[in-house]
């Protein structure tokens, strides 16, 4: 911001998702630490900040797709890591020669999933919901012929040292790495003309088109773009765990929209943002970190009030703004 | 003589954030009669009916009907105690035959299923009193969506009219409608009158008010300041109570009508291009143009002159626009600028060109309404200020939208705010200005000025002059022959999709247009309406039989 | 009316000579244990193809849930199979469909999952036995009064219900008390997480029980905290964690148990069904109610652990500890 | 008082009319049931022998039963994540009350109907009273419904009472299994809700739901009412994978979610809400089985299915989408701003 903002009123700022998703997340923190001390050390936020960045970026291109609008949404961002990280590992095979190379046909073939993705939703107009849905399918199915079921090789050491290892300042690589990601797709949609545009085809594509906008383009490119990230997720996934197997990406699917949704994304199309995706994705990671150090889930009752409970919490957090508009003026 | 008015909401307020919608407006009317409600873009005539209606709950202020407290929950409520409404926004369901719209909320059941005998029993009667609004069908199980606006406008108006309503809300219902459906609707509206319906009516067209309203309510700023006799008030004084200034002249782009006036009478020869040297070449020549609804269109325009496109309504004038601009069908024929062919296939080819297009739908087409009035501002042109074609600096943008703004005196709080915030006329005013940065050489206009007020359009006009001036050619189309008269050089009046009269100099008069436009569609309408002005018609410049799209003409496909 | 046999009946119960064909219901496949459970199957199958016993395997093999498995298994009825082994996705849920495959005379063999059916033999470990041993391993390292934290499967999951009641039992008789119970869906990313979390809340326990297919995260979860010394960890018997267990044998004082549960099921049950469809009537004290329990192949120690890893030190990570049947050991459950 | 009135005839529909204005999706699905049918016939031994039609039927219904549970949903503009484990919880609370007891059987069914509703309703006020986005809030209660289901049924087991499961496996007059009759009850049933107002009112909410409230549709009770209706649709897609299984489980039908959106998909309904219907999610969900086992019993590679099979549902669905989406709006000019 280079301008000065005039003193935004403090009812609209109790009104803007990032706020309240971020008050929200302290919230839990503090709960979480006056619980288990343990929660609020140094050690403890770095380890769950890392958890929350593999859903952190993969969820940067859900954000954008979501973004782009027309009911947009990517379901296949689970596969297209899952892939990713398979595709790395088996070229990588557990040394730093192939790194690059592997990283870049983990990315390549990432994105072909994109690619498809968009063909789907542009060119034969089939809803976006269900053609990344059946892409799950696809992907999986692939991965099986690729594999046979057992995909081999391991991570770099270089990759995991990424992920896993101190790098500057008792942080590891991976949040370092997921900050420049941040401010690159912040500034990506803030201060460029392929995020306005973005956010235009979002709002509406009609007018886009007849300013002069491409919005097939645009959206192409945030599918490409969407499965991109969710490879680089992939990668990284692969770091941390170090081998891979075939359900590594499964739990973001759904768990990388509402990331996008808690955070302000709203998935009519063209509001919303990352900062408020990094919160939601920060948010959902602490929750159950929380629930399950209160070991709400595993005691006599099994996992049922764990379940139960998230499922709530995240209720109620969506009713503090995640609403739609009123029929009645 | 005490017995309380038929209708009457009194200290009505409704704020949204921080914009006042109503601030404690009054409002009497009486039964039997058809009351206009008037008043500049955002006077807040649509949400005081609203709040009548049921869909707006007021903050302050009470409802009164038959005497009787009126506070409804919803639309359910007062439909139930007869009111019923055509909304600005229409409101049906495309997915939905003609037959299920018109009963939707009140569908007879029989059994406990809908009864699609007694629906149609009584949908049909107001379908069929409307045939000639429908070019003389009763399209019952036509789906709506396939329907074009005007129609879709009629079918609302028959929506209304199936609730048998007590009072009859008519928000800007003839702002889409053709002259022959307007005087359907006239007629059923004196019928409604006579039977004791208080007809409720928002328009922007002063002459729709003279022809069918006795009364008037003035609203600016939220309140209603004055309620009028029409019958007994001129029409300069009714803008005089919308603007709250006193008038001088009539109204817009007096400059343009002037020089136009003084202009040496070329004798008929070319187009006197008043804006534009007459000697120039064109900037812009279209030949033989075919497409949807183009059936062999040829013109051309001077830089710096301002055409109009005329005649009724849907005669291919916005398919033109949209063919030229990439976004319509194209099939064959030839378009030059600058003497250099062009044949844009996407609307992106066409700004590369040099041609910007201000579409008639600002919501759906112009603005993106959700976004600040920043980006909207800058959408068009985002590309050509940034490094590389893509890194932002926010500081550029802000002053290049700040020059627009002020060049086209926009109003507006934050740059920052979303566009949905303004008022119509300034929304209006951002669908045109966003386009100055890319320096078009060719502007289409269509119906720019739609549900305009009187003050908003005279802004509007000025900015048109001001393009023009500037160097560019600009087309505009527009229902009203009013503003076309005030506003063109030069008028083409269109019919089925070919240019039939050309006028300029001293025929171009609202007179001539209309009679114009009439003389193509039967001698007897046009007598009824200019008595002899159609006998002075020239011959239109263009034969139609010689302009069948050939076989020449290949099918192409262009556009989206 | 009941269809009885149809078109599309199977072999029928005469047909004793064979060659006999074999279906195969699995249903699920996010996991190397399956794949490695249908290569094995499919290397055993091949032999008694030579020896012209069966003549087709038919897998059906795919992610599905209850309803898809219990189409799988009509789709293999219809294609006329003569038996069915079947690793099934709920030990009840599937009894209607298996009584169905017995109207047309099939024989069925589950594999990994007991199920209730008595229409099915169970050729199975016993999963809760397979738990204790590991448990039991633990309880001794933490001693009495120790503190654990558990990292299970799926809640509900009768596997996971089966082990878990087996492990409880254990740590209940030997005082050892479980401070914190959770699940990660045997999923080796979500096993990381979740021990980390709960050695976060809990950093003074002294050992974690975790279900195999997610040692291998609860061991980085652990490597990253510097606790691989001082809490004691339940391994399993996969090359990928054995790798590891290896490294850290050679630098100082790591401990650790994996107790195999042998993919090869499949082969043993094999062997079984391919007797059962000769003709052979089981031992008498072969079944215990409709379950043909199988040996819990030799665990995996610090004791022993060099000559078990030498066995496998070239598979893959994925590769866990097998042990099927010989044929001599099937022929020992039939009379 | 129709004062107004004027005489004319009226322009009624004729039979032939109604013939020729077969909506393009219609075409689309009934073209892909000929086809898989046909193709299963060929491919598939006994396929239409007594054992194989029940068995296909037996299998069918579920599928059908949640997939028109969902459309119903999706017609009025809204969504249903939660739908699986709804199923889950419903199942589970009938199981443990029936007890494999046939005299229990009625308040079973009975109170695993009440629980889908429950579970309708809840997501319905969700959806409508607080305005959640449907695809989070749905998202989030399907978590809550899973949890509970764990709680009814904390393991495996319950027997369905043996009427419910021997009736599921009838066949009347040799060829016509009892499933195939429900399926048809289910279309009646259908249409029968179809005509009446609240069909009416579905369609106009999930159509245009500013235009339903302006024209005193009560959008929020049709709304809340559209997710009870198919939450208790979904309790009896419970009642009947329970019958095809023969016991709980508490993880029965959780993956039913994802395939019922597709059925509905390829049988023609928008998933923006508004066009459709379940006639069309019955054949959809129909095509869906009937393409699983064609991959197999095409003689496809194990490890190839998966893929073949995914391959073929988004070439489906795209056939689907290509009939009737192309004649609708063309991508740039119309749309927009929803
Ligand atoms: N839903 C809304 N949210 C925010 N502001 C609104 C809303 N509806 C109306 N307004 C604002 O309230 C004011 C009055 O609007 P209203 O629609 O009543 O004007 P109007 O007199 O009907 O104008 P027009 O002639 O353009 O139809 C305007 O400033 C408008 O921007
Ligand atoms: N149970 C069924 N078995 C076989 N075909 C069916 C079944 N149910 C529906 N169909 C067919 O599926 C198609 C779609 O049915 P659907 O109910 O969607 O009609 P519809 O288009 O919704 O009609 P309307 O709009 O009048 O309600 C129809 O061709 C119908 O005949
Ligand atoms: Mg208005
Ligand atoms: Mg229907």
């Amino acid at each position: 911001m280079t301008t000065t903002i005039p003193s935004i009123p403090l009812r609209r700022l109790a009104k803007d998702p990032v706020v309240i998703s971020g008050a929200v997340t302290l919230l839990l923190w503090g709960a979480a630490s006056l619980y288990s001390p343990a929660f609020a050390t140094w050690g403890h936020i770095v380890t769950t900040l890392t958890v929350a960045s593999f859903l952190g970026v993969i969820a940067i291109g859900q954000t954008l797709v979501i973004i782009a609008g027309g009911e947009g949404i990517d379901l296949s961002v689970g596969a297209a890591a899952t892939l990713s990280a398979i595709v790395a590992s088996r070229f990588m095979n557990g040394s730093d020669d192939g790194l690059f190379f592997a990283v870049l046909a983990a990315l390549a073939s990432a994105c072909v999933i994109g690619v498809v993705n968009a063909i789907g939703v542009l060119v034969f107009r089939v809803p976006p919901l269900v053609m990344t849905l059946g892409m799950i399918a696809v992907v999986a199915g692939f991965i099986r012929l690729y594999t046979g079921g057992r995909p081999e090789g391991s991570a770099a050491p270089l990759l995991n040292q990424l992920v896993t290892g101190d790098t500057v300042l008792g942080i590891p690589g991976v949040l370092w790495l997921w900050l420049g990601l941040s401010v690159l797709v912040i500034w990506l949609l803030r201060r460029t003309s392929y995020g306005w545009r973005l956010y235009a085809v979002g709002a509406n594509r009609t007018t886009a088109y007849l300013s002069g906008v491409n919005p097939s383009a645009v959206k192409f490119s945030a599918y490409v773009l969407s499965s991109l990230f969710a490879g680089v997720g992939g990668l990284l996934l692969l770091g941390y765990t170090q081998n891979v197997y075939t359900n590594l990406g499964a739990d973001y699917m759904l768990n990388s929209v509402a990331a996008a949704v808690i955070g302000g994304t709203a998935l009519v199309g063209g509001v919303g943002g990352y900062l408020g995706t990094i919160i939601g994705a920060i948010l959902l990671t602490v929750l159950s970190a929380l629930l399950r150090t209160m070991q709400i889930g595993g005691g006599e009752w099994g996992d049922a009030p764990r379940q139960i409970l998230f499922g709530l919490v995240l209720i109620i957090v969506l009713t503090a703004y995640g609403r739609q508009k009123r029929l009645r003026g | 003589m005490d017995s309380p008015p038929f209708l009457r909401m009194s200290g009505v307020r409704k704020r949204y954030g921080g914009v006042t919608a109503l601030d404690g407006a009054d409002f009497e009317a009486d039964a039997g009669t058809v009351h206009a409600v008037l008043g500049p873009n955002g006077s807040g005539k649509s949400t005081l009916l609203k709040v009548l209606t049921g869909v707006v709950g007021p903050d302050a202020g009470e409802v009164r009907l038959r005497g009787e407290p009126l506070r409804p929950r919803g639309p359910r409520d007062t439909l139930a105690a007869g009111v019923a409404s055509v909304y600005q926004e229409l409101s049906l369901v495309e997915d939905f035959t003609v037959l299920d719209n018109l009963l939707l909320g009140v569908e007879p059941t029989r059994f406990g299923l809908r009864d699609r005998r007694a629906a149609t029993a009584r949908a049909l009667p107001w379908l069929e009193r409307f045939a000639p609004a429908f070019g003389g069908r009763v399209p019952v199980r036509e789906r709506v969506g396939d329907l074009d606006p005007g129609e879709r406008q009629v079918v609302e108006v028959c929506k209304a009219l199936v609730r048998d309503p007590q009072v009859l809300v008519l928000d800007e219902a003839t702002a889409s409608l053709r002259r022959g459906q307007v005087e359907v609707l006239f007629e059923v509206v004196t019928d409604l009158r006579e039977r004791g319906v208080l007809v409720l009516f928002i328009t922007h067209r002063l002459a729709e008010i003279f022809s069918v309203c006795d009364r008037a309510t003035v609203m600016r700023n939220g309140t209603d300041v004055a309620t009028v006799t029409v019958a007994d008030t001129p029409e300069r004084e009714l803008v005089e109570l919308m603007s709250g200034q006193p008038q001088a002249r009539s109204s817009a782009a007096p400059a343009r009508q002037a020089a136009l006036r003084t202009a040496p009478d070329t004798a008929g020869a070319a187009a006197p291009a008043v804006g534009a040297d007459p000697s120039a070449p064109p900037r812009l020549e279209v030949r033989e143009l075919t497409g949807d609804r183009l059936d062999g269109v040829s013109l051309h325009v001077r830089a710096g002159e301002v055409l109009g496109l005329g005649g009724l309504q849907g005669q291919g004038q916005s398919e033109l626009m949209a063919a030229l601009f990439g976004s319509g069908r194209r099939t064959g024929g030839t378009v030059l600028l600058n003497g250099a062919p062009v044949r844009p296939r996407s609307p992106k080819q066409a700004v590369r060109a040099g041609f910007c297009y201000v579409p008639g739908n600002r919501g759906g087409q112009g603005l993106a309404l959700g976004r600040p009035i920043l980006e909207n501002f800058a959408l068009p042109s985002v590309g050509r200020r940034a490094a590389l074609g893509v890194a932002l600096s926010r500081r550029r943008e802000v002053a290049a939208a700040r020059s627009v703004a002020e060049r086209i005196n926009t109003r507006y709080g934050s740059l920052d705010d979303p566009v949905s915030t303004l008022s119509g006329g300034n929304q209006q005013k951002i669908v045109v200005g966003k386009w100055f940065p890319t320096e078009p050489s060719v502007v289409l206009m269509d119906d720019p000025a739609k549900g305009i007020d009187v003050g908003a359009k005279a802004e509007m006009f000025e900015v048109v002059a001001e393009l023009a001036a500037s160097g560019a050619a600009v087309i505009v189309g527009s229902s009203d022959d009013r503003e076309l008269v005030e506003v063109c050089d030069r008028v083409l009046v269109m019919f089925e999709g070919r240019v039939v009269d050309e006028v300029f100099g001293d025929r171009l008069t609202e007179d001539t247009l209309i009679a114009s436009a009439m003389h193509i569609t039967g001698a007897d309408v046009a007598a009824a309406h200019s008595g002899d002005a159609a006998a002075e018609l020239p011959e239109p410049d263009h034969d139609p039989e010689a302009r069948a799209p050939g076989p020449d003409h290949g099918p192409e496909e262009g556009g989206a | 009316s009941t269809p009885e046999g149809g078109g599309g009946g199977g072999g029928g119960e005469g047909d004793a000579e064979g060659p006999f064909t074999i279906g195969v219901s699995n249903g699920f496949i996010g996991s190397e244990w399956r794949e490695q459970m249908l290569s094995a199957l499919e290397t055993a199958f091949e032999e008694y193809e030579a020896e012209g016993v069966v003549d087709e395997l038919v897998v059906e093999s795919a992610d599905v849930d209850i309803n898809g498995q219990i189409q799988q298994i009509r789709n293999l009825i219809r294609s006329d199979v003569d038996a069915i082994i079947v690793n099934p996705n709920s030990p009840t849920a599937l009894d209607q469909v298996f009584a169905e495959a017995a109207d047309q005379g099939i024989q069925i063999v589950a594999i990994d999952q007991a199920v209730e059916s008595e229409d099915v033999v169970n050729v199975v470990i016993d999963q809760s036995e397979w738990a204790s041993i590991s448990a039991q391993w633990l309880a001794d390292e933490v001693g009495e009064g120790g503190q654990i934290i558990a990292v299970n499967g799926i809640d509900g999951h009768p596997a996971n219900e089966d082990r878990w009641s087996g492990a409880s039992e254990v740590f209940d008789a030997a005082g050892v008390e479980v401070v914190a119970n959770d699940y990660a869906e045997w999923d080796q990313n979500q096993g990381q997480t979740v021990t980390r979390d709960l050695l976060a809340s809990n950093p003074d326990v002294d050992g974690v029980f975790v279900q195999d297919g997610m040692a291998l995260g609860a061991f980085r979860a652990l490597e990253a905290e510097g606790a691989l010394e001082d809490v004691a960890l339940v391994g399993e018997a996969r090359v990928g964690y054995m790798r590891e267990w290896d490294a850290q044998r050679e630098e100082g004082d790591f401990s650790s148990i994996g107790v195999p549960n042998p993919p090869s099921v499949s082969v043993s049950a094999l062997h079984v069904v391919v007797r059962m469809l000769q003709g052979q009537e089981f031992a008498a004290d072969a079944l215990d109610g409709n379950n043909a329990w199988l040996p819990i192949p030799e665990t995996v120690t610090d004791d022993n652990f060099d000559d078990q890893f030498a066995q496998v030190e070239d598979e893959n990570d994925a590769y866990a500890v097998d042990h099927a049947l010989t044929s001599e050991e099937a022929d020992a459950y039939f009379e | 008082m129709n004062l107004l009135r004027s005489p004319g005839t009226a322009d009624l529909p004729s039979p032939v009319r109604s013939v020729l204005s077969v909506r393009m999706p219609t075409v689309a699905v009934g073209l892909l049931l000929l086809v898989t049918v046909v193709a299963s016939a060929v491919l598939q031994p006994g396929f239409f022998s007594p054992y194989g039609l029940s068995a296909s039927f037996a299998t069918f219904l579920p599928l059908a039963t949640i997939a028109a549970a969902q459309t119903i949903i999706v017609l009025g503009g809204g969504i249903d994540l939660s739908i699986g484990t709804v199923v889950t919880l419903s199942s589970a609370v009938s199981v443990v009350l029936m007890q494999g007891d046939d005299g229990r059987l009625p308040l079973a069914l009975a109170a695993g109907l009440a629980t889908g509703a429950a579970c309708g309703l809840f997501n319905g006020l969700v959806v409508a009273v607080l305005r959640l986005q449907p695809i989070v809030a749905t998202f989030a209660t399907s978590s809550v419904f899973g949890g509970l289901a764990l709680l009814v049924l904390p393991t495996p087991g319950g027997q369905a009472a043996p009427v419910l499961t021997g009736t599921y496996r009838m066949v009347l007059l040799l060829y016509v299994p009892i499933p195939a009759i429900l399926l048809l009850a289910l279309f009646l049933g259908w249409r029968l809700l179809r005509g009446t107002r609240f069909g009416q009112h579905l369609y106009a909410v999930g159509g245009n739901a500013d235009a339903a409230y302006t024209s005193a549709v009560p959008v929020s009770a049709v709304r809340v009412l559209s997710y009870t209706l198919g939450g208790l649709v979904a309790a009896l897609a419970g009642v009947a994978l329970l019958a095809d299984a023969g016991a709980g489980d508490p993880t029965l039908g959780t993956q039913l979610t994802l395939g019922s959106i597709a059925a509905l998909v390829i049988g023609g309904t928008r998933l923006r809400g508004g066009s459709g219907g379940v006639g069309g999610a019955l054949v959809g969900a129909v095509v869906l089985s009937l393409i699983q086992g064609l991959v197999f019993f095409a003689g496809v590679p194990t490890n190839a299915r998966e893929f073949v099979y995914g391959c073929i549902i988004i070439a489906a669905i795209a056939l689907a989408g290509l009939l009737t989406n192309r004649n609708g709006s063309a991508a740039g000019t119309t749309g927009g701003n929803r």
